[in-house]
């Protein structure tokens, strides 16, 4: 159908660029989901007032754009601190703490909607803090929490497009070296979004499944 | 402490021109915003159609906006569309891709909106007399409007946030082309990003700010 | 006493260099997607009398005092022109390299010269040298409209496409690209009137050990014809000189 | 008038009205009584067009409602229905929610229409809840809100399907209140409704309705009294 | 034995608990009425130290509920509290509800902890619902359940706070017979209710609340029959 001069050799760079998205991706909504529980479940329990420079602090990942952020990190580590960190190192801390921004958010959200009524029950039976948030909080929170968590996820991997900036060759990136090298660029771009497509489409419908499971009953 | 000098006022003595960056990034944003709440409605609006391929095109727009990256699709909306003879400015390009990425995400949000909204409403406006498009515009539209009024705010923010892509496609006016092109001409990378980011930063708190008033005002009900 | 960048260089067994991978001929990739250019070999040869492996961190044009400033990068071998403003920040060798600058445009658009560009819609690589410049001009003409891209490749993609007219590119990678006949209808219609833009190695700049170390292999690469071998190998043509008349450096 | 001849309407499979056959004159109170699931409010949305029919006639002071020439918006200004949820616009106080129509669908001024939803609110007892929005409002108040924006837009029939039975005990008389009222001021009214008394008390006709088909009609004395289908005794045996 | 002295309770500025005063045996059962806003919840909050108290003691068994070195989590294994809202796991069967406290708390087998909840979901009536969600129950069958749950702890006291005020009517009696049941097998229970006939045939004594005071407290037929106080009369002429 198209008349092109791309190379088994080029897809396996390709499906390599994609690896390393999936790699990046996957750190950081690791660490980043971790982290936002921690940070979730740490500004509902002190509250509002009390969080508000952990919620200040996270409001930052949210306010500022990625690129900056990742700039920035560089910048800081390597010039202002002088670590040598590589740039998959950066990127996943920048993207950990992006994400975790904004799962602290869902994470809240999730244990928000948990009635307090059904908390002070469990806690009335005599369960401890952390057995309340183990068997009640926890299960009724994911429901609620889950779909939004997977957007997040697929937020997080569409963005790490960005991580090109610190010298990580993912998707995009690659993709963008072929172009250079074939100039074609349409077909290219068209296939570097049907390996995006592929990656992220299944994920969005299992995230839509549960969403219409959960939400009937 | 630090093995580097921090030289502030090499950085902000450029604060006037990224400012005007600013002034271009909030152009973009709040163009982008229009154009792809209409856009978005017309999308809603297609999807709900009796029309196969008119739906399929409203679903197509939608999903590739939500699956692939805001680069991605601002790359395409510059160097796609020339492949096929149509040349715009980089600045349009920018707002075209931002444009496509907020309307499929809105109509999303307008989708569920509308399915938060009982079909009872349109059927009382329609024993009143209305015309199906007067109770759409007189009783769905305003309601949608509410349930969808933070996740548009939302998507303002980020509508800001992906002017930063702009460099891509060739823009050098908005604040991260600005901040762009002052640190290849003096390297103080660190000073000049973080300026960026604190003006990025006041921006978006002043849109989530004025949105909380405006929701205030408009939604008391 | 403490070691330094050299030392560290040296012990470490490998040698960072920052490299433009989007500029041919200067630094390219081949079929297998391998880096390959003139500035690539140049980082090698480098690499060889330090008696280290050579690893070639791809940078874009924005992205390479960063990576430099990060820790990531030891030294730059990425076609950096020695502007005053820029040695505030990192500091440079002695030139290994010298740019002419030529005009190439848009068949359609009607352009035969660098006078010619104005009124037009030009662009180049952000960041550059020639960019800088180019805007500069553009300003100076007050019309027309130049377009900073991020890459080499974006530049002539958008001229190939039409959306620029003309840009101003350095010789070496002007010709490569029309010569890769990949892209239709574009051609070099002449020189630009910019100063000879002297490349030079660039690296921490309070790293003096390593600094002296890149002058006296840049002027070694001279003197054993290393220099003129590599030009002949990846551009071709009558080898620039790299001295400015009436000065030492 | 309000004539239905021979209507049947069917949803996929299954059958809902099965040839009904109905006059409501000029100023008459028709209430209709039946089993859950036997088709009233079917026949309501299929007399102001709401719902296509399969076959038979509904012809409205001589129009017929569903035939391709008629316009159906225009036919509904004559209709006022009001359902059984409560269909208040949650966006609008209650002086919006009246005004809306008089202005959007008859193109009235804003002063003309808020006088008119003055005094159908204070008709209904709302005179004093024009600024609130609905949510603030008890579920009977709504109720009587929802009667007054169909009176607005001074309807020559008005058309109730069950309004009480989504409200509690307490809210259920104020809104019979209000019916009772417009049925004394001479409207003509079809009724859907649970609350016999009522039906006894307002009606001039009550019709019971069987699975699809009008098993009986009369006037409330005789439904009532002495119903004469089995099916009717049955239903009123169970409702007493 | 619960004993409350002199308990003080204040949300920000507005005092709740004004000095209560309070002993309850063992196997008596204590009835506390009074108006919306009186304080009764936040009491029973109180004593199984869901919430502090701002000064006074409350001791339960001789152990201080709000003692610093108190262990409230194994303090509230003997008491068991039901609130007004059903409080049902809805992610957990109704036998996973009532085997989870157990479980983990005390740290039961399985098998040993659904023995324990068959029989008192028997004892409640929900014998056979053991497999079915939450969701699937009617207000009152959940309501039984949070009763089970809070037994499946073998606890010492029960508190229950309005557990049928939630509930349709007709839900209220088969709620009020478990309670009544409890009762009769000697449960010491502290009950909220505004059920005056439940309260004058199952308690012991009856306290009236009145604005953070216990005006009144006395055996039913005193305080249904001759209230000494006039906000006691005032309240009970009100329910009636
Ligand atoms: N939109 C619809 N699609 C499919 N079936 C419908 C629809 N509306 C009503 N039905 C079915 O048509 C039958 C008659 O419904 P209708 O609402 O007219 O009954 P009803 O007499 O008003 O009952 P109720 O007293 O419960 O309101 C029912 O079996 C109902 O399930
Ligand atoms: N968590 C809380 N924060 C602030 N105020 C509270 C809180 N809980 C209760 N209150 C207030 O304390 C007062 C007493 O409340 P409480 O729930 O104990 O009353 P009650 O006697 O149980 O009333 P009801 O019969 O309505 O349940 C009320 O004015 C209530 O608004
Ligand atoms: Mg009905
Ligand atoms: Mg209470």
């Amino acid at each position: 159908m198209f008349d092109t001069a791309l190379s088994s050799a080029d897809l396996i760079f390709l499906a390599k660029g994609a690896g390393m998205t999936i790699v990046v991706t996957a750190i950081s909504v690791a660490i980043g989901t971790v982290l936002g529980i921690v940070f979730g479940v740490i500004r509902v329990q002190l509250g509002t007032v009390y969080a508000a420079p952990l919620t200040f602090f996270l409001d930052i990942f949210r306010s500022v754009p990625l690129l900056i952020q990742l700039v920035l990190a560089n910048a800081f580590m390597g010039m202002v601190l002088r670590l040598q960190f590589s740039g998959l190192t950066v990127a996943c801390m920048v993207l950990s703490l992006y994400t975790a921004a904004y799962c602290a958010e869902i994470v809240r959200g999730g244990i928000d909607a948990v009635p307090t009524t059904t908390r002070r029950a469990a806690r009335s039976l005599g369960m401890t803090w952390g057995q309340d948030m183990r068997h009640i909080v926890l299960p009724l929170a994911t429901r609620v929490a889950l779909p939004s968590w997977i957007g997040l996820a697929l937020g997080v991997m569409k963005d790490s497009a960005l991580v090109y900036v610190v010298q990580v060759t993912e998707l995009l990136k690659s993709t963008q070296i072929l172009i250079t090298r074939l100039q074609e660029p349409m077909f290219l771009l068209l296939i570097c979004g049907v390996f995006y497509f592929v990656i992220s489409f299944p994920l969005a419908r299992f995230g839509g499944y549960l969403e219409k499971r959960w939400s009937n009953d | 402490m630090f093995g580097y000098t921090f030289q502030w006022n090499q950085a902000l003595a450029r604060l006037p021109k990224m400012l005007d960056g600013a002034v271009v990034t909030m152009e973009v944003a709040v163009l982008s915003m229009l154009i792809g709440i209409l856009c978005a409605i017309l999308l809603t609006l297609l999807r709900l159609s009796g029309s196969r391929s008119l739906r399929a095109v409203a679903t197509g727009w939608v999903e590739v906006a939500r699956n692939t990256p805001a680069l991605f699709q601002i790359y395409m909306a510059h160097f796609g569309i020339a492949s096929f003879g149509i040349h715009l400015s980089p600045f349009v390009s920018l707002l075209i891709g931002i444009t496509f990425n907020n309307a499929g995400y809105l109509a999303e949000n307008f989708r569920g909106a509308l399915k938060a909204i009982p079909d009872t409403q349109i059927r009382a406006g329609r024993s009143l007399g209305m015309s199906q498009t007067q109770a759409f515009r007189y009783i769905i539209v305003p309601q949608m409007l509410r349930i969808s009024f933070l996740p548009m705010t939302n998507q303002m923010v980020w509508a800001v946030l992906m002017t930063s892509l702009g460099v891509t496609v060739g823009l050098n006016s908005d604040l991260y082309g600005v901040t762009q092109d002052l640190n290849a001409l003096t390297f103080r990378t660190f000073e000049l990003f973080a300026i960026a980011a604190v003006i990025f930063y006041i921006i978006t708190k002043i849109i989530t700010l004025s949105a909380r008033l405006i929701a205030a005002r408009l939604f008391r009900y | 006493a403490k070691a330094d960048k050299l030392d560290d260089i040296i012990s470490s067994g490998t040698l960072r260099c920052a490299v433009v991978l989007d500029f041919p001929p200067m630094g390219m990739r081949d079929a297998n997607n391998e880096p390959i250019g003139f500035d690539v070999d140049y980082c090698k040869d480098l690499a060889k009398v330090l008696g280290v492996e050579a690893e070639i961190v791809e940078t874009p044009f924005p992205e390479r005092i960063p990576a430099l400033m990060s820790g990531r990068v030891d030294v730059g071998v990425a076609s950096t022109s020695d502007t005053l403003e820029r040695a505030k920040t990192v500091g440079f060798s002695i030139p290994y390299f010298a740019f002419e600058m030529v005009v190439t445009a848009n068949d359609k658009s009607g352009i035969t010269s660098f006078e010619s560009m104005k009124g037009h819609t030009v662009g180049a690589v952000a960041g550059t040298f020639e960019g800088i410049a180019l805007e500069k001009q553009v300003k100076a003409w007050g019309e027309g409209e130049y377009r900073p891209y991020q890459t080499q490749a974006d530049v002539f993609l958008a001229l190939s496409q039409g959306q620029l007219d003309a840009t101003v590119s350095t010789s070496t990678v002007a010709m490569a690209s029309v010569n890769s006949g990949k892209f239709d209808g574009i051609s070099v219609v002449g020189k630009a009137p910019f100063d000879t833009d002297y490349v030079a190695l660039f690296a921490s700049r309070n790293e003096y050990g390593l600094i002296n170390y890149l002058n006296l292999f840049v002027n070694q690469q001279i003197r054993s014809g290393r220099y003129a071998e590599l030009y002949k190998k990846w551009v071709g043509g009558t080898l620039p000189s790299l001295t400015v008349p009436n000065a030492y450096r | 008038m309000i004539e239905i001849h021979d209507v049947h309407k069917s949803f996929g499979q299954l059958e809902v009205l099965k040839g009904i056959e109905l006059t409501v004159d000029k100023g008459e109170v028709v209430t209709i009584i039946g089993g859950s699931g036997s088709g009233k409010s079917t026949l309501l949305t299929c007399i102001n067009g709401l719902e296509p029919i399969a076959s038979g006639r509904i012809v409205v002071d001589g129009t017929e409602v569903h035939a391709k020439s008629t316009d159906l918006n225009r036919l509904r200004r004559k209709i006022g229905i009001v359902f059984q949820q409560w269909n208040a616009f949650p966006h609008l106080t209650v002086l919006e929610n009246v005004t809306l129509a008089p202005r959007k669908v008859l193109g009235m001024g804003k002063a003309e229409a808020e006088e008119i939803a003055r005094t159908q609110l204070a008709h209904v007892g709302l005179g004093d809840k024009l600024a609130t929005y609905p949510a603030r409002l008890s579920g009977g108040q709504q109720q009587r809100m929802a009667i007054a924006r169909a009176l607005a837009m001074s309807p020559d029939y008005m058309l109730f399907d069950e309004v009480t039975s989504a409200l509690d005990p307490q809210l259920v008389g104020e809104v019979l209140e209000t019916l009772k009222m417009l049925a004394e001021e001479g409207m003509t009214m079809i009724c859907v409704t649970h609350e016999m008394a009522f039906a006894r008390d307002v009606s001039d006709r009550v019709a019971y309705f069987h699975k699809g088909v009008m098993a009986e009609i009369g006037v409330p004395d005789q439904i009532f009294g002495d119903p004469q289908h089995p099916e009717t005794r049955k239903f009123l045996a169970s409702v007493r």
